[in-house]
């Protein structure tokens, strides 16, 4: 389908009232993914977790992003200025845009686009410009190298990640996400994680670190370089930042399921009574928790270790896995 | 015996100790580490100088510790001896530390030997004048010293010529006086 | 070629990781540390001055602060010194309940390095599965003193209060369940594929140096030298107890962490058997006099505390006050090494290497 | 002409156009106007991002993306890396060279008339436009029948310049 197909007014504002209401329904996913991480952690670590505000802390993240909101913002005097206002932005706004080809099930998608694979790494890959520029408009020598580890490790995670979703695609032999999924139907059997269960690691791996999320936080260890990027940020520019990696959860979740665990479809064909959204739902929740529970377990790993991971075990490791899936589909077409 | 404990003069304060533990001293022996005291001396005055030390005892309250108290200007050398020589050694510096004696400083060493599994300490003094007190630095010889010279060099205000990085350790740079000498006065005392 | 930026960095006084006011300087070429200066004293509170116009129970509470992660050793160390001058018989139900409550504070202090050594390397949940175990070992503290940090539970001459009723029992039960949690930490932590990578071969240095900088506690037995002064230089009634003292051979941060964690096993040990041997009953205090003037003359004594050798060097003058009293603090003796260990390690190892030495800022200060 | 100016005007895709070629050409003037070097590596990335919007417009959707994942995402980072690693102090200004500019000036003056003749005098065949659905697809069968030589003996290229520069980085290690 053509992005630019019958560019009106009403379908405009159509995309407009969508994306109004995709910017809600993200809004409110991060409000309570961050209640659900503290939660789980809570848990994890024999504590409660947020207890006080609202019934059971529910209401917790709104009044954290409340004072974020109220809190006195500072720019550092020897800032850039400019650049320091616009990288939370820049950090942002690919973060809501990669949303829009995500299909939730058959029918509730914004744009069915063809090349919807590439258009996530694309986009994606902006935010570093972002948490680059943040780093080093904050003129402070933490915030740099911060930066710097951030640019570093996401150009060399980019490959593998882009590289292990190789075998997904050829597999379905589209780079449209709602083709993908529509590949995986019929059972759990045909899901792309079994044929593609390589591809599946590689990619998990390399998407908690474009995540920066434990164990790959480095970007903002907090113990070495006290909070990285955004050390100077304060108040609503660090909401945008914060905002931006939960949104980036989001999206790797749904991603992940879309890619892998056949999106809408149900495990069992019997199964098929239960609306797919809440497939969706579930196996995007469960790799969402996921996240979470890896971060409450594991410690965060170096930064060198980090690169040799990346370059000298997921990259080749991805390489063999396009390699041999190439093979296997050129045999089954050959003996069909 | 109680001479054979005294290997050199006879140290006013050593000898008040004495006669205040007499009782014990009649039915004691010896203090079971006066031969090692008596060699680690001989060791010293034939290797060093016949002058090198000024005094040596036993100090009993401290479960008879050796002591050894070395004339400044050998203690380079007597360090590294200490060190270096088969018999004792003594490679590990335990702790340093300065004292104010109103008549003189005094810094005190507490060596270890780890090779020789014979683990006991010697103690060596070292004393310098109260008007303008330096004793030479031993952090060539020992790493441990380094820290520990700049805090009594800080603190006390003891010089220690050869140390890498004789400066203030615990007080800032811009501080007046040393505040663990006796006499001292802090500029603001309200502070 | 392109030269990259040197960038002088201050690592605290305020950092995460430095576990206090400590600051370090260094000189980084991209992330390589190329050199390292460390600068201490924002913590100085001069207790060595201040001791000398303080009578000897008056110190005490100042040893607290010290080491404020050991207070119960340092207590020790300075009424073990006084005790040694004026050549005192310690009561044995005084000497069990001391022991036993050094021993206990060092599991107590292990775990917190433990904990919050995890936490600088990113792991965060074994810190609050490590402060759970340790909340219970203060909370018997609290019970025998009424303290939970800075005790003041020892007396030159023994102990300042009895075990309540029903005291030890609580200890007695609490070996067999710390057991049980080190082996779910065991597999929780020490297995982990990333934690080995980050500590194996970091930090590393021979017995040599170690002697050289006069390394103690774990920091020398990482590397080889079997000396822990519980064995080899007695004091209190460790003679009388059977105990191992943990060695590694690699000197890496590995090691020491291997080191900490088997010294709580063996502290568990040593616990388990004193638990059993404790009188029925007895004295908690020798007899000491009102006023404490202990007889002219020096001592230096020296005991194994969790972080080390901790030394109190007394001179006395047969007066109420120490004439002057010196505390060899292991932390300050320990953190020396770090400059030599820092340069050629990245960023992120600094975080580990410091760590690994296991100071406490306190202590580092005086 | 004014109707269809404003026909023009009132095709969303025409604004959209307009919009994308005026973020190019800012972006190209301001990466030669600025001061910084951060600043300037970002009217750069504009550049960039807006060029792949003037390729969606054309319906080259594989293109577009591509652009943005290697020219904004990977190149920009690289060099937003690059100058942050190096120093940069801030150069002297440079000396007024009066003949200098007015020769620059006389030479854009000429190089916009040529193109602008060229442009007049050339007739653009006008063909239609023909739609393709999957054009990723035939640009990777382009690309693997019709060019796959080219293709192979540029990503050997390319492969040999990516050891070549491991090599150099490496000697100036030791």
């Amino acid at each position: 389908m053509n992005l630019l197909q019958d560019l009106t007014f009403s379908s405009f504002m159509w995309f407009l009232s969508g994306a109004v209401v995709l910017l809600a329904v993200v809004l409110g996913f991060v409000t309570y993914a961050i209640y659900f991480e503290r939660k789980v952690i809570g848990w994890i670590q024999l504590r409660k977790g947020p207890n006080r505000v609202g019934p059971l802390g529910l209401f917790q993240t709104v009044a954290d992003v409340l004072k974020l909101l109220l809190k006195e913002d500072t720019i550092p005097r020897n800032a850039d200025r400019f650049l320091f206002i616009l990288a939370p932005v820049i950090a942002f706004v690919p973060a809501f845009v990669v949303l829009a080809t995500i299909p939730y099930t058959s029918l509730l998608q914004f744009a069915d686009l063809n090349v919807g694979l590439l258009y996530y790494f694309a986009l994606s890959s902006i935010s570093t410009i972002g948490i680059l520029l943040g780093g080093w408009a904050s003129n402070n020598k933490y915030s740099l190298l911060g930066g710097m580890r951030s640019a570093a490790q996401m150009i060399s995670y980019e490959v593998p990640l882009v590289m292990s979703v190789v075998g997904v695609v050829l597999l379905s032999g589209s780079l449209s996400l709602n083709t993908i999924v529509e590949g995986q139907a019929g059972g759990f059997w045909q899901w792309n994680i079994l044929p593609q269960f390589v591809g599946f690691i590689i990619f998990i791996i390399a998407a908690v670190s474009e995540l920066n999320r434990t164990p790959f936080d480095l970007p903002e260890a907090e113990s070495e370089l006290v909070a990285g990027y955004h050390v100077e940020y304060s108040g609503f520019r660090f909401a945008f930042f914060m905002l931006a990696e939960y949104v980036y959860v989001y999206a790797i979740a749904a991603l992940t399921t879309v890619l892998f665990l056949g999106g809408w479809h149900s495990p069992l064909p019997f199964l098929d009574f239960i609306p797919a959204i809440v497939w969706f739902i579930l196996k995007f929740l469960s790799i969402v928790f996921f996240l979470f529970w890896i971060r409450a377990t594991l410690p965060r790993i170096r930064v060198d270790h980090l690169m040799s991971l990346g370059w000298k075990v997921l990259l080749p490791l991805a390489l063999v896995n396009i390699f041999v899936t190439t093979i296997v589909i050129e045999l089954i077409k050959y003996f069909k | 015996m109680s001479d054979q404990k005294q290997v050199t003069e006879m140290d006013p304060k050593e000898s008040k100790k004495n006669i205040e533990n007499i009782e014990e001293e009649v039915t004691e022996e010896p203090s079971p580490n006066q031969d090692r005291l008596d060699r680690i001396v001989e060791l010293i005055k034939t290797n060093i100088a016949e002058d090198a030390i000024e005094v040596a005892f036993i100090n009993e309250l401290d479960r008879d510790l050796p002591c050894i108290v070395i004339r400044s200007p050998y203690w380079v050398k007597t360090a590294m001896l200490l060190k270096e020589s088969e018999l004792l050694k003594l490679n590990y510096l335990r702790n340093v530390s300065g004292i104010d004696f109103e008549t003189h400083f005094e810094v005190v060493y507490y060596l270890l030997s780890m090779s020789t599994g014979n683990q006991l300490d010697v103690c060596i003094k070292v004393k310098a004048d109260r008007e303008n007190p330096s004793i030479p630095s031993i952090t060539s010889v020992w790493n441990t010293a380094n820290w520990n010279e700049r805090e009594i060099y800080d603190l006390l205000g003891v010089q220690f010529p050869g140390h890498p990085n004789l400066k203030r350790i615990m007080m800032p740079d811009d501080w007046e006086g040393h505040p663990l000498r006796k006499d001292y006065e802090p500029i603001d005392p309200e502070v | 070629m392109i030269r990259t930026e040197e960038l002088l960095l201050n690592v605290g006084p305020q950092h995460p990781s430095t576990h206090g006011v400590f600051r370090i300087i260094v000189k980084l070429d991209g992330e390589v540390i190329t050199e390292a200066t460390p600068v201490i004293g924002y913590l100085h509170r001069g207790t060595e001055k201040l001791a000398e116009n303080l009578t000897y129970t008056q110190v005490i509470p100042y040893t607290d602060r010290m080491d404020y992660v050991s207070a119960m050793t340092n207590n020790y160390v300075l009424c073990h010194a006084v005790e040694t001058l004026m050549d005192l018989e310690i009561p044995e139900r005084a000497e069990f309940l001391r022991l036993i409550v050094m021993e206990l504070q060092r599991i107590a202090s292990h775990l917190v390095w433990w904990g919050t050594y995890l936490l600088d390397i990113g792991a965060m949940s074994p810190f609050l599965y490590a402060f759970r175990e340790r909340e219970m070992i203060v909370n018997m503290f609290n019970e025998l003193c009424g303290a939970r940090l800075t005790y003041f539970y020892m007396r030159v001459g023994g102990v300042k209060w009895d075990a309540p009723e029903g005291w030890i029992d609580k200890v007695r039960d609490f070996i067999p369940y710390m057991r049980e949690k080190l082996d779910e930490y065991e597999q929780l932590v020490s297995g982990n594929e990333i934690f080995l990578a980050r500590v194996k071969g970091v930090g590393t240095y021979d017995a040599q140096s170690a002697i050289d900088f006069g390394l103690s506690g774990a920091n020398l037995r990482s590397t080889g030298v079997k000396f822990d002064l519980r064995k080899d230089q007695p004091y209190s009634i460790y003679d009388r107890f059977d105990f191992d003292v943990p060695v590694q051979t690699a000197g890496d941060c590995y090691a020491r962490y291997l080191v900490r964690f088997e010294e709580i096993k063996q502290s568990l040990r040593i616990l388990e058997q004193a638990v059993e041997q404790f009188p029925e009953d007895g004295q908690i205090m020798a007899k000491v006099p009102r006023v404490i003037r202990p007889p002219e003359g020096e001592v230096y004594t020296r005991i194994e505390s969790p972080r080390g050798e901790i030394g109190c060097h007394i001179v006395s003058k047969k007066k109420p006050q120490p004439y002057r009293l010196k505390f060899r603090r292991p932390s300050f003796v320990n953190l020396q090494i770090l400059p030599k260990l820092l340069v050629g390690e990245t960023m992120t190892n600094l975080v580990t290497i410091l760590g690994g030495i296991d100071i406490v800022l306190g202590e580092v200060d005086g | 002409m004014l109707e269809n100016f404003k026909d023009f005007l009132l095709n969303g895709e025409n604004l959209l156009f307009i919009f994308f070629s005026m973020l190019v050409i800012i972006g190209a003037v301001f990466l030669i106007n600025l001061q910084k070097v951060v600043h300037m590596v970002i009217a750069l990335a504009t550049t960039f991002i807006s060029l792949a919007g003037l390729y969606v417009l054309l319906e080259a959707e594989f293109l577009a993306f591509v652009q943005v994942l290697i020219y904004a995402g990977a190149m920009t980072i690289l060099m937003i890396f690059g100058i942050m690693m190096t120093k940069h102090d801030r150069q002297n200004e440079e000396p007024k060279r009066p003949l200098h500019n007015g020769l620059l000036l006389l030479g854009s003056i000429g190089f916009f008339f040529i193109i602008y003749l060229a442009i007049q005098e050339a007739a653009f065949p006008i063909q239609e436009f023909t739609s393709v659905e999957e054009n990723t697809e035939l640009i990777g069968i382009d690309l693997f029948t019709w060019h796959v030589i080219p293709f192979e003996l540029v990503s050997v290229l390319l492969t040999v310049a990516f050891i070549g520069a491991i090599i150099v980085a490496k000697r100036e290690e030791d």
